[in-house]
């Protein structure tokens, strides 16, 4: 053999009731077609996840078929057209990551169809065939972990997160927002298991991932136990033993972020760039964005509209005389996977990212995203140690600009409550630069009950277990912030609009005059408000 | 060389010193920023774990203080510079102008109807007003009138002078200067007392935020029957009285995260004595104490924590604790932890064990006085095991709380074994 | 403090004086250390209350011996406050726990000489109660008017059983007893017997009530010499028990036997050397 | 001052009354003129005056010359509460030369004009009645003399440990001489048989070795090691004491004061976690004492039990050291294990050397500074710890409350835990077990917090037990005639702010022989005994106010009622087998008087007569 030629590796989703049986039909007619595709029956073709096809293609798929029965035919009504949908996002998607949207397609199969069928796996062979094969580095297997490490591992963590010094005081469990809902649920207990040696469960048990990370524990105990670092250090070692999170979109955005840390091929993250906006390549001042160009996509059904805060960040820079890089090599920060047990893929961003800062020449690197920054500081700081440009949030930007006067702002502003993300406050203890910068902006700012360090958390974390306390905890927060009687709640985290917005959205059992409060992101309020 | 002894600071510890120097035919100068000797005892209602009445035990010594031959009482004075060494200390005490010439003034209050303005009162802790002229509290020694000078608007702004008006002693002048006194002394004790913790930037208490949350100082003086409230029980929101209290433990303290890693010693007590007056005050009261340890480990104490528990009906759980509120009633509702289930229950009113810290202006004397204090502003003895009290500084001796956390009996001790310290240090310098 | 005085300056105005008006005179006697101080707090505070308290200063309220509180009420006072400290916090460590024992005897007594024993009142004052005594005397002066004038200065015969209490009060016998009950209660008698409380009472009970009547014995023949038919009739006492009476008496050689009309003999009380 | 005027107690009395405006507090609620011409009707009064303030000089001067121009001999102030202000008027009579004991105050103001400030008439009527008391009361007072004591500038104190040193040394520095009687050979008590102290890491011995020596070596200072009291006889100021030695002649001697100082054990825990049943069940001295002999088994598990006997077990008290001590015992095993090994004889095993550091990576380190030390929104300093060898021996503290109080002991159980001590906290409901599982020995408890039972197999059971009172506390108690109080501990006069002292004047206590205590604890009290003790040594005297009680010889049958209730043994009985008082020692309460069952015992300056005199005024109708 001299030269092998590629085959493609297609994987085919299929609807029981028209595109299998469409296959079935191409079969008893003896319709040839190429070998490549292997078909997956699923009974709709709206049960296909976006997830499915990013896993697929992960996994090594060349290209992913997805097939369901003609619009208005469906089986079950309607499911074609979520499909439709979210095939557009999973697409839209794969074009940002630079994967390309050409790697996968959506057909319409009828159950009398198995000519199209038939022709459908020939082009799209072929299709697939000319892209060649899937630019994705091809994943090894796992190695297996020892469950007879697992106390050493434990013993590990204990002596990271100063577990030893916990004196069962319980005051974590009294600010716990999960514990208030969960009565199965404290942080103490946890640490408390682990320190009496009682590790196996592991492998099990789930209260790893019920936390929600917010480290209201963390700020209240007296003795500075890092519960929240202990919680990472178990989720690590729980999905060695596939004991592993129930994630948003089915796992789509960990799919994302991992293939971002895999991925050599060019994204294309920079799409809400508008060209009002200044940016360079090299500079003093590198801008990182964060993923909101993927959020963008996966939420457009939402009215969430992510773009605009960078957008807003870029106009307040550019307001003030400053020219940000902002780089499409940039890949996410890695801090959802990292929360969610996966710190090989942190390690891989980590290194991607340190080098396109390097390279930009910058001397600060700024912030709008709180996971990024908490990310930067600490998590690559503790491996990479000290770096040696400086990492700010926005707002303490806008605070300073502020106080050297480089902006200036309209007068009359709203009356405002600000939402203290656990990143940006608890993590990172940031609590008056978002709201200087918004009195700056001459906003009135009213505090919830429980703000600052207090401030109750917006449910979810790194996009794992969104479920009923997660929906009462972000009920919560909006009562408290309409209760302020304020005009606006300010969040100064992707998440905490995402998250807090979708409460408002999906039906709860709260008359809607208690929570419908607009939520808008802090950059955006300050850009608004500049003269 | 000289057989005087100079105290600084007025309350229990520097009182029993004072007493013992004074009794041993000592001259005792006893100074006190206040302007009454009695400190931190004399707010208190009851004490453990006797339940004695503390005004009624202290008065006594107050006075015998006062007038004792032998002493000296300065007060609402403070120490400005210290000089020399042991045997011969030179001290320069500024004693502020008081505004009411203290050989004259009778105590008898008329000037107090007069005086229009409104200040919180200190002693009260805020739970009721005094005036500009004012004194601290009723069995106050010297039982003088003072003026607070930043308050009068006599001599703030040249307007009133009522009070002067209604004085038949002539002992009111608003012309009064602040006087620096030197005194030569041959040794010195230092017993400067605590403060209570202002626990309002521990916002887990909502301590400040919701109406009936009160510092323990707070609650001891609304049950002292002298108090702003003459002894009943009030909730802030609505002056019901409340049924069910809840006592929170180590607010502040036993917590390197806000700063005072330490242990308070007396609070695991006196939350349970307050918690037993509650009852006696009125049988439907019932009390909870949430606490990390129950540290009581003095003589009698833990009896006296079986009798709470027995006689009292008195709730002991085991779990830190924070409070949220009900909005609509102002009923605190405090979290807390059994077993790892978070519980939240619905009280009247909740008392926090607040942090005593050693006083702010300890720091500045123990500079003046080249005394070392630790990390969290405690005075250091130089020798801990054996010779407690004694500092770097020959001649120098420490008592009370500001030497480190201690409770009556033990500040009382110490202010007696700093005398005897004194007393050897005159006789062994040649005194 | 300044609240209470605009609250009584404000209603400062003479009342019209009810000079007909029967106003009690009572006695208080309270200790230093507490009850005078409390008193002391309530005149700072300007707590008001009516005037008919006279108070006596006393070191302790344990000085307060029963013969001093009967003597007062044989020579008329309408009422008697005594203060002290709140017990375990007397000044002299126990003294207040003596006044309370010795309270139940002066009211056991004054029960048996027919006085109205609510018109003794033991109360704890604490030196911070300024507030309290007020209350207290405020509260006892209405109770004292209730129960009207003594009637010791008018009646005769009540004046003598006031007196015999008083006499009885002065008993080895019975201030033995109330002084030892203490001890007899907390570390047991030379057998090391502890009594329970309601035993001893009992016991003192039994005691006060012959005391009594032997004191009365002797007011009544004090007065003349009586047979012992003519004291049974007076003191509504059994001739037996009076005999008996008259036999301890006689053994302690305090009453002598006369036999006026030859028959009968009749009993006059030996009286000691001029003292009253 | 004047000279003194002779006042002898038949002179018809010359009283003279002062009646004070105070301003308008009295003069404003009561006729305050009419009350003092009313006072110049009554019997022997010779003078009466009203002042605007009786306290202000010009009041002071018109005492002084009533006294001198009328002839006085009794003097009435009626105007505020004695309470503050009978020293001031007191010393004026005094200064005129008159007895301050011929003083009496009436207080028409606490007690009169400021409570009836809205019945003039009626206030005034009882202003009358007061004054006409005060007036009755002063024609029966008569002259007192304050009488004095004198004392022996010496003492006794009994108990050589480091309380009894403390004190000792203390009244020798201040310039008495002093016995030191200690039963045993040694000086050093408790102490000396500890391993190391907390809050030092110095040992025992080396931490006490200057204390004996300069103990030793005081001039001031008679010891008298293998010597216990035989017997006290006397009161303050004059003791005679006797004290004997096996096999030598007694010694006798005159002391002014005692100290007792005489310490407590350590409780035996017969019965309780398998003690004396299973080998390698100690309790803390124990374990202090295998520590100092450098003789520790080969362990990699250590469990300490709390409270083992205390706190409602046997005992009804906290210990209040034994926690400490155990976290001290605690770090020291996990820090210095390796050099505490030995061979012991009692528990003999092999020596195997175990290595102490574990080595801890650096970035962990670090990586924990970082997370922790990140404090309320600011950069806080994290500290240094030095890892123990968490993985070699484990050291289990059982316990039920740590009763680490105050700053050093707190920050020490922190320490402790750094150092990977466990705590593991029990109840009452779920005690721990200690029982051999084969060959062994294993502790059994029931985690509160999870609600599990779990074991963990040991190799040695610490049992810390409570600190009990002297077994012959008694016997020196009832040769002092002072209380012992719960549990055979000493009991002070007064809890809050009498610690030191004994109601008995004279007598003073201090260290664990009062209750438990830790060493700077026991040597503070010892010191403050010192102060207490050097009182009435440094005055020569004790001189008692004239309220003191006075017997009858005439009356008394020597019933002795009186001394068993007088709680400051100020009753004695004398030769003659009656009471007598010992002055020096009353407080005149009067609680002998009101007991005494032959009224042979009356006050002075409160006698019944006086009493009864003031109160019977009160019921006569105005004259």
């Amino acid at each position: 053999m001299t030269e092998q030629k590629f085959e493609p590796s297609i994987v085919a989703f299929c609807c029981n009731w028209c595109s299998y049986a469409g296959a079935d039909l191409a079969g008893v007619s003896r319709m040839q077609y190429p070998t490549n595709a292997r078909v997956i029956r699923v009974m709709c073709s709206g049960r296909i996840e976006p997830y499915f096809i990013l896993k697929s293609l992960e996994l090594g798929a060349d290209g992913v078929l997805v097939t369901g029965c003609h619009i208005g035919d469906c089986h079950y009504i309607s499911g074609n057209e979520e499909a439709e949908k979210r095939m557009k996002m999973t697409m839209e998607v794969l074009d940002k990551l630079g994967i390309g949207r050409n790697r996968m397609r959506l057909e319409w199969i009828s159950a009398s169809e198995g000519q199209k069928f038939a022709q459908t796996m020939k082009d799209f062979t072929e299709q697939i065939r000319a892209l060649g094969p899937n630019p994705l580095p091809k994943q090894a297997g796992q190695k297996k972990p020892d469950p007879a490490k697992i106390k050493d591992v434990m013993n590990r963590i204990i002596e990271d997160t100063g577990a030893f010094d916990c004196v069962e005081c319980g005051k974590c469990t009294t600010v716990c927002p999960v514990a208030k809902y969960n009565p199965n649920f404290a942080p103490r207990t946890v640490v408390l298991k682990a320190s009496e040696g009682i590790v196996e469960n592991v492998q099990t048990n789930r209260d790893v991932w019920t936390c929600v990370t917010c480290e209201m524990c963390n700020s209240m105990c007296p003795y500075k136990v890092d519960y929240s670092g202990f919680i990472r250090g178990m989720r690590a070692e729980a999905v060695k033993y596939d004991n592993v999170p129930v994630c948003s979109q089915g796992g789509l955005m960990q799919e994302v972020m991992r293939i971002q840390a895999d991925s050599t091929v060019k994204q294309s993250r920079l799409d809400w760039l508008k060209p009002d906006l200044k940016v360079a390549d090299k500079g003093e001042v590198f801008y990182f964005t964060g993923c909101v160009s993927y959020f963008d996509s996966i939420f457009k059904e939402r009215p969430l509209k992510l773009s605009g805060i960078p957008q807003a960040v870029v106009r307040i820079m550019n307001k003030a005389g400053i020219t940000p890089v902002v780089s499409n090599d940039e890949v996410c920060c890695g801090h959802d996977l990292n929360w969610t047990g996966d710190e090989a893929a942190l390690k891989k961003l980590m290194k991607k990212n340190v080098e396109t800062i390097k390279a930009s020449g910058a001397k600060k690197v700024v912030f709008s995203c709180p996971e990024c920054l908490r990310t930067f500081n600490m998590d690559y700081q503790d491996i990479m140690g000290d770096f040696d440009f400086e990492m700010v949030h926005i707002s303490e930007l806008v605070d300073d600009l502020v106080k050297e006067g480089k902006l200036k702002f309209k007068k009359g502003q709203k009356k405002v409550t600000f939402q203290d993300s656990c990143r940006l406050g608890r993590h990172l203890g940031i609590y008056d630069p978002p709201r200087n910068a918004l009195k700056a902006a001459d906003a009135q700012v009213v505090e919830m009950d429980n703000n600052r360090d207090k401030a109750l958390c917006c449910g979810v974390s790194a996009w794992a277990t969104c479920d009923e306390t997660s929906r009462k905890l972000q009920v919560d927060r909006l009562k408290e912030a309409k209760k302020t009687g304020a005009e606006c709640l300010v969040t100064g985290c992707y998440k905490c609009l995402i998250h807090l917005s979708c409460a408002q959205e999906n039906k709860t059992q709260v008359p809607k005059e208690q929570i419908d409060i607009p939520i808008k992101d802090l950059s955006v309020v300050i850009a608004e408000a500049l003269e | 060389m000289t057989k005087d002894v100079m105290v600084i600071g007025g309350g229990i510890a520097g009182i029993q010193a004072a007493l013992d120097l004074a009794d041993k035919g000592m001259i005792v100068h006893l100074v006190e920023k206040t302007p009454s000797i009695g400190g931190r005892m004399a707010q208190l209602d009851k004490t453990f774990p006797t339940n004695d009445c503390s005004i009624c035990i202290l008065a006594p010594k107050m006075a015998d203080c006062f007038s004792h031959p032998n002493t000296n009482v300065i007060t609402y004075a403070e120490v400005v510079g210290v000089e020399g060494k042991v045997g011969s200390f030179k001290v320069k005490v500024l004693k502020k102008a008081r505004y009411v010439d203290e050989t004259k003034c009778t105590g008898c209050g008329e000037c107090l109807e007069k005086c229009p303005s409104k200040v919180p009162s200190e002693f009260e802790m805020g739970l009721s007003n005094r005036k500009a002229i004012y004194m601290p509290f009723m069995q106050a020694v010297p039982r003088v009138m003072t003026i607070d000078k930043e308050h009068c608007t006599m001599i703030t702004k040249g307007k009133c002078g009522n009070c002067k008006k209604a004085c038949k002693r002539e002992a009111i002048d608003y012309e009064m200067k602040d006087k620096i006194l030197e005194l030569e002394v041959g040794a010195i004790v230092v017993a400067t007392g605590f403060d209570s913790w202002d626990p309002s930037s521990a916002t887990e208490y909502g301590y400040g935020r919701y109406p009936n949350v009160f510092t323990a100082l707070e609650y001891e003086r609304m049950i002292n029957a002298a108090g702003p409230t003459h002894g009943h029980i009030e909730r802030r929101s609505d002056k019901k009285r409340p049924i069910k209290m809840a006592f929170i433990q180590c607010v502040g303290s036993r917590n390197p995260q806000v700063g005072h890693p330490y242990c308070c010693s007396v609070c695991c007590m006196h939350s349970t004595k307050e918690s037993m007056l509650a009852r006696e005050h009125h049988d439907d009261m019932e009390s909870t104490i949430f606490y990390k340890d129950m540290r009581a480990c003095a003589k009698g104490f833990w009896e006296y924590i079986e009798r709470a528990k027995r006689d009292y009906g008195v709730r002991y759980v085991n779990s830190d604790a924070t409070v949220q509120e009900n909005a609509e009633t102002h009923n605190p509702i405090v979290v807390y932890d059994v077993g790892g289930r978070q519980q939240s229950e619905e009280f009247d009113m909740v008392v926090l064990a607040t942090t005593l810290v050693p006083r702010k202006e300890t720091l500045e004397l123990a500079k003046v006085l080249g005394l070392k204090a630790d990390e969290f502003g405690f005075l250091e003895s130089s020798e801990r095991i054996l010779e407690f009290g004694k500092t770097v500084v020959p001649g120098i001796y420490l008592a009370g709380y500001a030497a480190g956390p201690a409770d009556i009996p033990e500040s009382v001790a110490q202010g007696s074994s700093a005398a005897a310290k004194a007393v050897e240090a005159i006789v062994q310098a040649g005194g | 403090m300044a609240e209470n005085v605009q609250h009584a300056i404000a209603q400062k105005k003479d009342e019209p004086a009810g000079a007909n008006e029967w106003e009690p005179k009572i006695i208080g006697f309270l200790c230093n250390w507490c009850s005078y101080a409390g008193a002391d707090l309530c005149g700072v505070s300007r707590y008001q209350y009516p005037t008919n308290v006279r108070a006596v200063r006393v070191m302790c309220s344990t000085r307060i011996s029963p013969h001093i509180v009967l003597e007062l009420f044989t020579a008329g006072a309408d009422g008697i406050l005594v203060g002290g400290c709140h017990l375990n916090d007397c000044h002299y460590i126990t003294g207040n726990f003596y006044t309370e024992k010795r309270l139940r005897l002066m009211k056991k007594l004054l029960e048996d000489a027919g006085i109205e024993p609510q018109r003794l009142r033991l109360e704890w004052v604490s030196a911070s109660e300024g507030e309290k005594f007020s209350k207290i005397v405020t509260e006892f002066t209405e109770q004292v008017k209730k129960l009207g004038p003594s009637k010791v200065k008018k009646d005769a015969a009540l004046k003598t059983r006031a007196s015999a209490a008083d006499g009885a009060s002065q008993t080895f016998r019975l201030r033995a007893l109330v002084g030892k009950e203490l001890g007899l209660e907390k570390t047991g008698n030379v057998y090391g017997q502890k009594l329970d409380q309601t035993e001893l009472e009992k016991l003192i009970d039994a005691a006060t009530k012959d005391e009594f009547e032997r004191s009365l014995i002797l007011e009544l023949s004090k007065q003349k010499a009586r047979s012992v038919k003519e004291l049974g009739q007076i003191m509504d006492v059994p001739t037996d028990k009076v005999l008996r009476h008259i036999v301890v008496l006689r053994q302690k050689n305090m009453i002598a036997m006369e036999h006026p009309d030859g028959l009968t003999p009749t009993y006059k009380a030996i009286e000691i050397g001029g003292e009253q | 001052m004047a000279d003194t005027i002779k006042v002898d107690p038949k002179d018809k009395p010359r009283i003279g009354v002062f009646v004070c405006h105070c301003g308008t507090n009295i003069g404003g609620f009561v006729d305050v003129k009419s009350v003092a011409e009313y006072a110049k009707t009554l019997p022997d009064v010779i003078y009466a005056t009203d002042n605007l303030y009786t306290c202000a000089e010009d009041g002071l001067v018109s005492i002084r010359e009533g006294i001198r121009k009328h002839n006085l001999n009794r003097i009435i102030v009626a105007s505020c509460t004695p309470r503050t202000h009978a020293p001031l008027f007191q010393a004026t009579c005094e200064s005129a030369g008159l007895n301050k004991y011929l003083f009496t105050f009436v207080n028409i103001r606490e007690h009169c004009s400021w409570v009836h400030m809205k019945e003039r008439e009626k206030g005034t009527t009882k202003a009358r009645d007061l004054i006409r008391m005060g007036v009755a009361r002063a024609r029966l007072l008569i002259p007192q003399e304050e009488q004095r004591v004198d004392v022996e500038p010496s003492g006794v104190v009994i108990g050589g440990g480091v309380a009894g040193m403390t004190a000792a040394l203390s009244l020798a520095d201040m310039g008495f001489p002093v016995h030191l009687v200690e039963r045993e050979a040694e000086l050093g008590g408790f102490v000396k048989n500890l391993n190391n102290l907390y809050v030092t890491e110095k040992s025992a011995t080396d931490t006490i070795k200057p204390l004996i020596e300069k103990t030793k070596a005081h001039k001031n200072v008679k010891l008298h090691l293998g010597s216990q009291m035989k017997s006290v006889e006397g009161f303050i100021g004059n003791y005679e004491i006797v004290i004997g030695a096996k096999g030598a002649e007694d010694i006798k001697a005159k002391v002014g004061t005692i100290i007792v100082a005489t310490g407590a054990l350590e409780y035996v825990p017969e019965g309780l976690y398998g003690y004396n049943q299973y080998p390698n069940v100690v309790t803390l001295t124990e374990f202090e004492i295998l520590c100092k002999k450098k003789a520790l088994p080969k362990m990699k598990n250590v469990a300490i039990i709390q409270c083992a006997g205390s706190r409602g077990q046997v005992k009804t008290y906290c210990s209040r050291v034994c926690c400490n001590v155990a976290i001290k015992n605690a770090i020291n095993i996990v820090d210095n294990y390796d050099n505490m090994l030995g061979l012991a004889e009692q528990l003999g095993t092999v020596i195997e050397k175990v290595p102490v550091e574990q080595k801890v990576p650096e970035e962990i380190i670090e990586r924990r500074r970082r997370r922790r030390g990140r404090e309320r929104g600011e950069e806080g300093e994290a500290d240094e710890v030095k890892l123990g060898p968490s993985e070699k021996i484990e050291v289990t503290v059982f316990n039920r409350d740590i009763m680490a109080y105050g700053v050093e002991h707190e920050l020490t159980y922190n320490k402790a835990r750094e150092k990977r001590v466990k705590f593991v906290r029990y109840t009452t409901d779920h005690l721990p077990r200690v029982y051999m599982e084969g060959n062994q020995l294993t502790v059994g408890y029931f985690h509160e917090t999870l609600k599990l039972e779990r074991t963990m197999p040991v190799d040695m059971v610490i049992l810390s037990t409570p600190l009990v009172a002297q077994p012959d506390a008694g016997d020196l108690s009832q040769m002092l005639k002072v209380p012992l109080g719960q549990e055979g501990f000493f009991l002070e006069a007064h809890v809050k702010l009498r610690p030191v002292d004994f109601a008995t004047d004279g007598i003073f206590v201090c260290g664990t022989c009062r209750g438990p205590a830790d060493i700077t604890e026991a040597v503070t009290q010892a010191s403050a005994a010192a102060s207490r003790a050097a009182i009435p040594m440094a005055k020569g005297y004790v001189q008692a106010e004239a309220l003191t009680s006075v017997v009858d010889e005439n009356k008394c049958s020597g019933c002795g009622t009186c001394i068993q209730v007088c709680p400051y043994g100020a009753l004695r009985k004398s030769e003659k087998g009656l009471a007598e008082v010992i002055v020096a020692a009353c407080k005149g309460c009067g609680c002998c008087g009101a007991t005494c069952p032959e009224g042979a015992i009356t006050m002075t300056n409160y006698t019944d007569a006086q009493l009864l005199a003031e109160a019977k005024a009160a019921l006569q109708e105005e004259v």
